[in-house]
C-alpha cells in the first residue's frame, strides 16, 4: 500500500526516459518474449524469482517489491543461491483481474520458478490457478482468500506465507477478550472482500466469548465521512475497525471527535501505515492498536531491528509486514531450493512442506509449513501510543495453528 | 440471413463499392462480410502465431472480450446516441448472473439467460432514462452503474455482503459437451463469438435501423413529423449494445475464472469509451480496433514501472487530439489518400462512417 | 436528536464540497461550452498542492489553503491555453470523454509527485469541534459550509451584478451572437478556466482535512458533482447548490436510518429518478437544449 | 382531405394562431399568406402536432389529436420545412426512404429473422424513393449523400420525401424561399404536377405571383386570424388585404 522512491527528481528523470523506452517499446511490438519454462533439470542455472505486485496506479505495493528485492541483494550479494545468483524478474499486475492474469501468464512464459505476490484477493484469485497449472511455485502474500492446499484453486504448488486472516481475528479477539477484558465492541470494515470476510468471524469469536457485539457495519472504499458508522458505536468499549488506511483515519479522527477517542480502536496492519503516514495526528493515536503478521518497527528481536535501519537506508522508507513478508518470502524460496538441491519445482515445492526456516527472517521467527500450505501462524498486537509501535503481545503457532481451519 | 442478402446480390464482395446494388441504396453494397472476413483472419493470424505463448493469448483473450462491448457500445452510443457509461455494468450483470447459473444449468443456458436478463435491464434503463439527452443520459447511466456494483458487492446472490462480491473457480466456457479449456481453446472460441456479433452487427447495420438511428440523432423533430418515433431506434439499439456488454461480461467470467465488483466500476466503461473514441467511433470496426490498441498498450507500457498511468493517459490524449476519426478514420484517410493518387483524383466518397 | 443535528452537519459538509466543484464545472459551460470531466484530477492536485505548502513549504496551513488556491487558479489559465484550443470544435460528448482522460492524467502526475500512498492535510481546526444540540460538529465542518456559502455568494454575486457576469450569460444565452456583439471571448474563457479550477482546489484543499489524500479523491465528488448540476438543469446556481446539498443529505440520512450498507444507493438512486422523471432538472435548466 | 377548425396556438402570454379553421378538398391547392408573425408557420407546426395547440382536426375525414406529430403522419399529412432539413449523412434515395406510409420490420428482429421480407420492403421503398426523387428531377443524383446538395436539391429532396410517404396532404413551409425566379417557376411546375395526381397542397408563402398561378385559392392571416379567403385574383384585390401587406 504504501510506495516511497528513493529522490523524486530522479524519478522524474527516469519518467522521461519512461516515455521514450514506451515509445521505443510500443514500435518493437511484441508485448514479452517468450522464455523458457524449465520443469525438471536446473543443472546449473540461476533461480528465476518473479516478484508480481501492483506497481502502478493509485494502489501500488511497492513495500513487498522492495522487500523482495532487499533480500535478493543481499542473498546475491553474499553469492547466490547454490553459488548461482537469483535472477529476479518483476511484474506489474495493477490490482485488477486482467492484468493480474496476463502478469501470470507473462511470468509462467518467461520461465520463473518460483513466485511471489498476490497481496489481494483480486490479483490472487486471477494468478493463483495459471500458477498451479504452469507447475510454478506459488508464495502467496493475500491473508484474506482461501488460496492454501486443496482449496478450489490452491494446490500442491501454493503456499502462503503470510498470517491467515481468520488467524489474525483470532488473535485480534482473544487479546480484546482476555487483555482488555471488553464486554461490548463495535464492528466496522471496509466494504469490500477485506472487511466482509472479516466482520463475521470478529462476531462469531466475540459471541462464543459472551462479548456483545453493539454494531456491525461497512463502509464504502471512497468514504468521505463516517459519521453513521461511528455513532452506531456509542457505548462499546472497544471498536474493531477492518479498513485500508485512510478510511481508518477517518474513523479514528470521527471516533475522537465524537468522545470516543480514549476506547481501543483495533484493525489491520494498515494502522501501522496510518502511523508511519502521520494520518491521525500525534496526539491521537493512544487509543490505536495494529493487528499483524509482525511490525519490524515494535519488533524487539536485535537482527530485525538492524534490518529494518538498513532497509530504511537503503529505500528511504520504514520497513513494514509487507517489506518483512516479501524479504522473508524470498528467504524461503532460497532455502527450499537449496533444500531440494536442484531447480526442480515438485522438488522445491517437496522442500517448502518440509522445511522449517528461523535463521534471518523478519516477520515471523519460524515459518513451517502446515498440511494445508499455511507457513506462517504468528500474529502481533501493536500499540501506536504517541506514535511510538510497541509489541502488546505476540501470538506464536502453537496458538493460532489451525483456528481458521474452516474459514476462507 | 445472409444468404437472403445475397440472392439480392447485395453482399457479393468485389462489386463495385458503394453502388446501389440489387436496386437497394449503397450501405447494402458496402462490403461487410468482406470486412468481417478479413478483421476475423488478421486476429485468428496474429493469435495463431502465438498460441504457443499464454501470456500473448490472454493478452488477445481480454482484447477480444474487450473489442465485443466496444462492437456493443458502438451501437448504443455512436448509431442509438445513447450515452451508454452503463456499458460496465451491464458487463458486470452478464457476467454475474452467467457464473452464479453456470454449475447448475451448464455454460450455454447460463449464458442465455444471461443476455436475457441484460437485454430486459437496459430496455427498462432505457424506457426510464427515455426523455434524457446526451450528459443528463450520460449521468443516469453512471448512476445506474453506480448502483449496480453496489449490489453485485452486497447482494447475497452476489456473494454478498460476506464475501466482497467476488467469484472465482469459475468453469471455462464448454459448448455441447466440448470445454474450451486452455487460452489456446477459449480464443478460438472467443474469436467464433466475436465473429457471430460482428455478422449480426453487420444484419442491423444493412437495415432500415441504422437509417432511422442516424436521422433520429440529426433531427429528431423532422424524423418524427415523417412518421418514425425518434425513440424506438435508439432504444432498440441501447439494448442490443448493452447485451453485448452483458455477452462481454459473460465472455470475461469463464474465461478469466473469476470476477469482483471493481472490473465493472464506471471506470472500466469510460476505458471502453475510449477505446471506441481511438478506434474510430464512425463505425463498429473501430471499436475492435480501439479495444486491440488500448489492451495492448498497457502491455507494451509494461517496462515503464511506475510511470505507465500519466505515459498512458498522456498517449491517450495525444491520439484523441490528433486522430479525431480514430485510428480507422485515419487509416481510411490514407487509403482514401492512396487511391486518390492511383486515380489521377477521382475520389470514391469514402466517409469514415465506413 | 443529536444524531439527526451530526448527520445534519456531515451532510451539509458533502454538499458543500459537492457544490463547490459542481458550479466550477456549470461556470465553465456557461462560458465555454465545454463539460469539464478533468475536474476530479483538479480537486486532486489542490489538495495535494495545500498538502506541499504545508509540509514541503512548511507554510501556516491557511497560507497553503490560499497558495493552492492561487496555483489552481494559473493551472487553470494553463489548461485554457493547451488543452481547450483542440476541443473547442468538439461535439459535447467527445469532449466530455477527453477532460475525463485529461483527468486521469493528472492523477498519474499526482502518483508521479507525491507516489500513491494516502496522505493527510490538516484542518486549520485540527480536529476541534462545537456542541450544537448536544451533538460535536467538527469545526471545520462549519469552517467547509461558511467557506462554500461565501464563494457561492460571491459567484451570483459576480455574475448577476458585474459586466462580467452578464457577459458570461449572454455567451451562455447564444454564443455566436454574444461574439458577434464583441463579447471578449478569449478573455472570459481564461478567467472562467482560471475560476473553475482555483474553486476544484478549494473543494481539493476543504475535502482534504475531511478523508485522506489520495490522488482519486476527486473522482466521487465529481459524480455527485454532476448530479448536482443535472438536478439544477446546469442552469441557476441556486438549483446547483440544492442539488448538491439534497444529494449530501440524502446519503447521510439515508445510511443513517437506513442502511449503512447500502449509503451509497440512495443518492444515485435518487438521481436516476430525477433525470428520468424531470428530465430538464428539479430546477428547470437553460442549457437542456444544447447539452 | 384536411380539415383544420379553430385551431389556436399560445406561446407563454401571446397567441400566434388565433381560432384558424380551414379545409382543403381532394387535390386542392391552397396558398396561405400573410406578414411575417402572422402565425402562418405556428399554424403549419400546430395541425402538424409539433407545437402544443387546441383546436381539432381531421384527415381524410378522420380526426387526429393535436400534438401528436406520428398520428398525424400516419393519418396522411406530410410537410417541408422553412429551410430544408435533411439528412447530411444519408444518401437522397436513403433520405426519401425515411418516409414510408408504413414502417413494419424496420427494427431489431425485421433486421434479423424477418430479413427476407424486410428485404423486400427495402426494394418497394427504394423504388419508390427513386420514383419521388425523379417526380422532382432528382433522379441521377440517388446515391449521393444528401451533404453535397444545393440548396435548391435540397428542397426538392424535401418534397421528394414528403410525396414518398404517399400523403393526402402535404403542407409545404416557404417553398420558393431562396429560390430564383427561374427555379421558383419549376416548383410551381412540379407543386402543380403533384396536385394533379390528387394530393393536396398547403403552401406557405411571400411570392405571390407564383402563388396566384397555381393555388385554387388564397387564404390570409394576420395577428393570427384568418382575414381574408378566396381565388387568388379576387384576394389580392381586397382592400383589408392590402392594407396588412402594406402595413408591414
Amino acid at each position: 500500500m504504501a510506495d516511497r522512491f528513493a529522490n523524486r527528481k530522479r524519478a522524474l528523470k527516469a519518467g522521461v526516459g519512461a516515455l521514450l523506452s514506451a515509445i521505443v517499446c510500443a514500435a518493437c511490438g511484441n508485448g514479452g518474449g517468450t522464455g523458457t519454462a524449465a520443469e525438471g533439470d536446473g543443472a546449473n542455472r540461476p533461480l528465476v524469482l518473479g516478484s508480481v505486485f501492483a506497481l502502478t496506479g493509485p494502489q501500488s505495493q511497492a513495500p513487498y517489491v522492495n522487500g523482495v528485492r532487499f533480500a535478493v541483494e543481499e542473498i546475491n550479494a553474499a553469492g547466490g543461491v547454490n553459488g548461482q545468483k537469483i535472477e529476479l524478474k518483476e511484474y506489474d499486475d495493477a490490482l485488477n483481474a486482467q492484468k493480474s492474469a496476463s502478469a501470470a501468464q507473462l511470468a509462467v512464459s518467461e520461465g520463473v520458478d518460483v513466485v511471489i505476490g498476490g497481496p489481494t484477493a483480486i490479483q490472487t484469485n486471477a494468478a493463483a490457478p495459471i500458477y498451479q497449472r504452469a507447475g510454478v511455485v506459488h508464495l502467496n502474500m493475500a491473508s484474506s482468500t482461501a488460496v492454501a492446499k486443496d482449496e478450489s484453486f490452491g494446490g500442491d504448488r501454493t503456499f502462503r506465507v503470510v498470517t491467515p486472516m481468520p488467524e489474525q481475528i483470532h488473535a485480534a479477539a482473544e487479546y480484546l477478550i482476555k487483555e482488555v477484558k471488553v464486554k461490548k465492541v463495535g464492528l466496522l470494515g471496509l466494504n469490500t472482500d477485506f472487511g466482509q470476510n472479516a466482520l463475521p468471524l470478529y462476531a462469531e469469536k466475540f459471541q462464543a466469548a459472551g462479548v456483545e457485539v453493539i454494531d456491525s457495519k461497512l463502509y464504502p472504499q471512497d468514504a468521505k465521512d463516517l459519521t453513521n458508522e461511528l455513532l452506531a458505536m456509542r457505548g462499546a468499549d472497544a471498536i474493531v475497525d477492518w479498513g485500508f488506511p485512510n478510511q481508518f483515519a477517518l474513523a479514528t479522527k470521527t471516533a475522537y471527535q465524537n468522545g470516543m477517542g480514549d476506547i481501543p480502536h483495533l484493525g489491520p496492519s494498515a494502522v501501522g501505515i496510518v502511523n508511519t503516514l502521520g494520518l491521525v495526528p500525534v496526539e491521537n493515536r493512544d487509543s490505536l492498536i495494529g493487528m499483524s503478521s509482525c511490525d519490524p518497527a515494535a519488533d524487539t528481536r536485535p537482527h530485525v531491528q538492524e534490518w529494518a535501519k538498513r532497509f530504511q537506508a537503503r529505500f528511504d522508507a520504514v520497513a513494514d509486514a509487507s517489506a518483512a513478508s516479501g524479504y522473508d518470502a524470498v528467504q524461503l524460496a532460497k532455502a527450499a531450493v537449496e533444500a531440494a538441491g536442484s531447480l526442480d519445482r515438485a522438488k522445491i515445492a517437496e522442500a517448502l512442506t518440509t522445511l522449517t526456516l528461523s535463521q534471518n527472517t523478519m516477520c515471523a521467527s519460524t515459518y513451517k509449513s502446515d498440511d494445508r500450505h499455511e507457513l506462517m501462524h504468528e500474529a502481533v498486537v501493536i500499540s501506536y501510543a504517541k506514535g511510538e509501535p510497541k509489541e502488546l503481545a505476540r501470538y506464536t503457532a502453537a496458538e493460532l495453528a489451525g483456528t481458521g481451519r474452516k474459514q476462507g | 440471413m445472409l444468404a437472403s442478402d445475397r440472392r439480392t446480390g447485395t453482399a457479393a464482395p468485389g462489386r463495385r463499392r458503394a453502388a446501389a446494388v440489387g436496386g437497394l441504396p449503397p450501405v447494402y453494397g458496402r462490403r461487410h462480410y468482406l470486412t468481417v472476413a478479413v478483421v476475423l483472419a488478421v486476429i485468428a493470424l496474429a493469435g495463431a502465431g502465438n498460441t504457443g505463448n499464454m501470456y500473448q493469448i490472454s493478452v488477445f483473450n481480454t482484447a477480444l472480450t474487450a473489442s465485443v462491448a466496444t462492437v456493443g457500445l458502438y451501437f448504443a452510443y455512436q448509431l442509438g446516441g445513447m450515452f451508454a457509461f452503463s456499458q460496465a455494468a451491464f458487463m458486470g450483470i452478464g457476467a454475474y448472473t452467467s457464473a452464479i447459473l453456470t454449475p447448475e444449468h451448464g455454460f450455454v443456458f447460463a449464458a442465455g439467460v444471461a443476455l436475457i436478463v441484460a437485454a430486459v435491464l437496459a430496455y427498462l434503463l432505457a424506457f426510464l432514462l427515455r426523455d434524457a439527452k446526451h450528459m443528463y443520459f450520460a449521468i443516469g447511466a453512471m448512476a445506474f452503474a453506480e448502483i449496480a456494483v453496489l449490489v453485485f458487492r452486497n447482494w447475497e446472490v452476489t456473494a454478498g455482503p460476506t464475501g466482497g462480491g467476488m467469484l472465482y473457480g469459475i468453469a471455462p466456457p464448454s459448448v455441447a459437451g466440448y470445454e474450451f479449456a486452455t487460452s489456446g481453446q477459449i480464443f478460438w472460441f472467443l474469436l467464433a463469438v466475436l465473429g457471430v456479433v460482428l455478422l449480426l452487427s453487420v444484419l442491423l447495420e444493412r437495415s432500415p435501423l441504422r437509417r432511422h438511428a442516424l436521422a433520429v440523432k440529426a433531427i429528431p423533430q423532422v424524423t418524427e413529423s415523417n412518421g418514425i418515433d425518434p425513440r424506438r431506434s435508439a432504444m432498440t439499439l441501447f439494448t442490443y449494445g448493452s447485451t453485448l456488454g452483458a455477452l462481454a461480461g459473460v465472455l470475461q467470467a469463464h474465461s478469466l475464472g473469476t470476477i469482483a465488483p471493481e472490473a465493472f466500476e464506471v471506470g472500466v466503461a469510460i476505458n471502453l469509451y475510449l477505446m471506441l473514441l481511438l478506434g474510430g467511433v464512425g463505425s463498429m470496426w473501430g471499436g475492435v480496433a480501439g479495444a486491440f490498441f488500448l489492451t495492448w498498450l498497457p502491455e507494451f507500457l509494461r517496462p515503464v514501472k511506475e510511470y505507465e498511468t500519466v505515459v498512458y493517459s498522456l498517449l491517450l490524449l495525444a491520439t484523441i487530439v490528433l486522430f479525431p476519426n480514430g485510428i480507422v478514420g485515419g487509416v481510411a484517410w490514407l487509403a482514401e489518400k492512396v487511391r486518390h493518387r492511383r486515380r489521377g483524383g477521382r475520389s470514391s466518397g469514402v466517409t469514415t462512417h465506413a | 436528536m443529536s444524531n439527526f443535528v451530526a448527520l445534519l452537519f456531515s451532510g451539509l459538509t458533502l454538499g458543500a464540497i459537492y457544490t463547490l466543484v459542481s458550479l466550477g464545472i456549470v461556470i465553465l459551460y456557461k462560458a465555454t461550452g465545454i463539460v469539464n470531466a478533468a475536474q476530479f484530477g483538479l480537486v486532486g492536485l489542490g489538495a495535494y498542492l495545500a498538502f506541499w505548502a504545508s509540509t514541503d513549504l512548511g507554510l501556516p496551513l491557511v497560507a497553503a489553503y490560499l497558495l493552492s488556491i492561487a496555483v489552481m487558479a494559473l493551472v487553470g489559465v494553463g489548461l485554457e491555453r493547451l488543452a481547450y484550443a483542440p476541443l473547442r470544435s468538439r461535439p459535447v460528448d467527445s469532449v466530455f470523454l477527453s477532460t475525463l482522460a485529461g483527468g486521469f492524467a493528472f492523477v498519474g502526475l499526482i502518483v508521479l509527485w507525491y507516489d500513491a500512498e494516502p496522505r493527510s492535510l490538516a484542518s486549520p481546526f485540527g480536529l476541534e469541534t462545537v456542541e450544537i444540540l448536544g451533538a460535536p460538529v467538527p469545526k471545520h465542518s462549519l469552517f467547509v459550509i461558511v467557506v462554500c456559502a461565501i464563494a457561492v455568494a460571491a459567484l451570483s454575486w459576480a455574475f448577476n451584478r458585474t459586466r462580467m457576469g452578464r457577459q458570461v450569460r449572454a455567451l451562455a444565452f447564444d454564443r455566436d451572437a454574444a461574439r458577434l456583439q464583441g463579447i471578449p471571448v478569449n478573455r472570459l474563457s481564461i478567467i472562467t478556466f482560471a475560476l473553475a479550477s482555483a474553486m476544484a482546489g478549494l473543494a481539493g484543499t476543504l475535502l482534504g482535512p475531511v478523508a485522506a489524500l489520495t490522488p482519486e479523491m476527486g473522482l466521487s465528488p465529481m459524480l455527485f458533482a454532476f448530479g448536482a448540476a443535472i438536478i439544477g438543469g446546469f442552469g441557476r446556481f441556486g438549483g446547483v447548490v440544492a442539488g448538491a446539498v439534497l444529494l449530501g443529505l440524502v446519503e447521510q440520512f439515508g445510511g443513517g436510518y437506513i442502511s449503512t450498507n447500502w449509503r451509497e444507493v440512495f443518492p444515485f438512486a435518487a438521481m436516476l429518478l430525477i433525470i428520468a422523471f424531470r428530465p430538464e432538472g428539479l430546477f428547470g435548466g437553460e442549457a437542456r437544449a444544447r447539452l | 382531405m384536411l380539415e383544420a377548425t379553430d385551431i389556436r396556438v399560445k406561446f407563454g402570454g401571446n397567441t400566434a394562431v388565433d381560432g384558424v379553421s380551414l379545409r382543403l378538398g381532394r387535390g386542392e391547392v391552397v396558398g396561405l399568406v400573410g406578414p411575417n408573425g402572422s402565425g402562418k408557420t405556428s399554424f403549419l407546426n400546430a395541425i402538424c402536432g409539433i407545437v402544443p395547440a387546441t383546436g381539432s382536426l381531421t384527415l381524410r375525414g378522420v380526426p387526429v389529436p393535436m400534438g401528436r406529430p406520428l398520428k398525424v403522419r400516419a393519418a396522411g399529412l406530410s410537410r417541408t420545412f422553412q429551410t430544408p432539413q435533411v439528412f447530411d449523412d444519408l444518401t437522397c434515395v436513403e433520405n426519401v426512404m425515411l418516409s414510408g406510409e408504413r414502417f413494419r420490420r424496420t427494427g431489431f428482429l425485421g433486421a434479423t429473422l424477418g430479413r427476407r421480407r424486410m428485404l423486400r420492403d427495402e426494394h418497394e421503398r427504394t423504388e419508390r424513393a427513386r420514383r419521388a426523387l425523379a417526380t422532382v428531377g432528382l433522379d441521377g443524383m440517388w446515391d449521393r449523400p444528401a451533404k453535397g446538395l444545393a440548396y435548391g436539391q435540397a428542397r426538392y429532396l424535401e418534397i421528394a420525401r414528403a410525396l414518398a410517404g404517399e400523403p393526402a396532404v402535404i403542407a409545404l413551409d416557404e417553398p420558393s424561399a431562396g429560390l430564383n425566379a427561374e427555379e421558383t417557376n419549376r416548383l410551381a411546375e412540379l407543386l402543380r404536377s403533384v396536385s394533379e395526381q390528387g394530393v393536396s397542397l398547403l403552401i406557405v408563402d411571400h411570392k405571390i405571383e407564383y402563388l396566384s398561378r397555381i393555388c385554387d385559392r388564397i387564404d390570409v392571416l394576420e395577428l393570427g386570424r384568418l382575414i381574408a379567403s378566396g381565388p387568388p385574383e379576387r384576394v389580392f384585390q381586397d382592400p383589408a388585404v392590402i392594407e396588412a401587406y402594406l402595413g408591414t
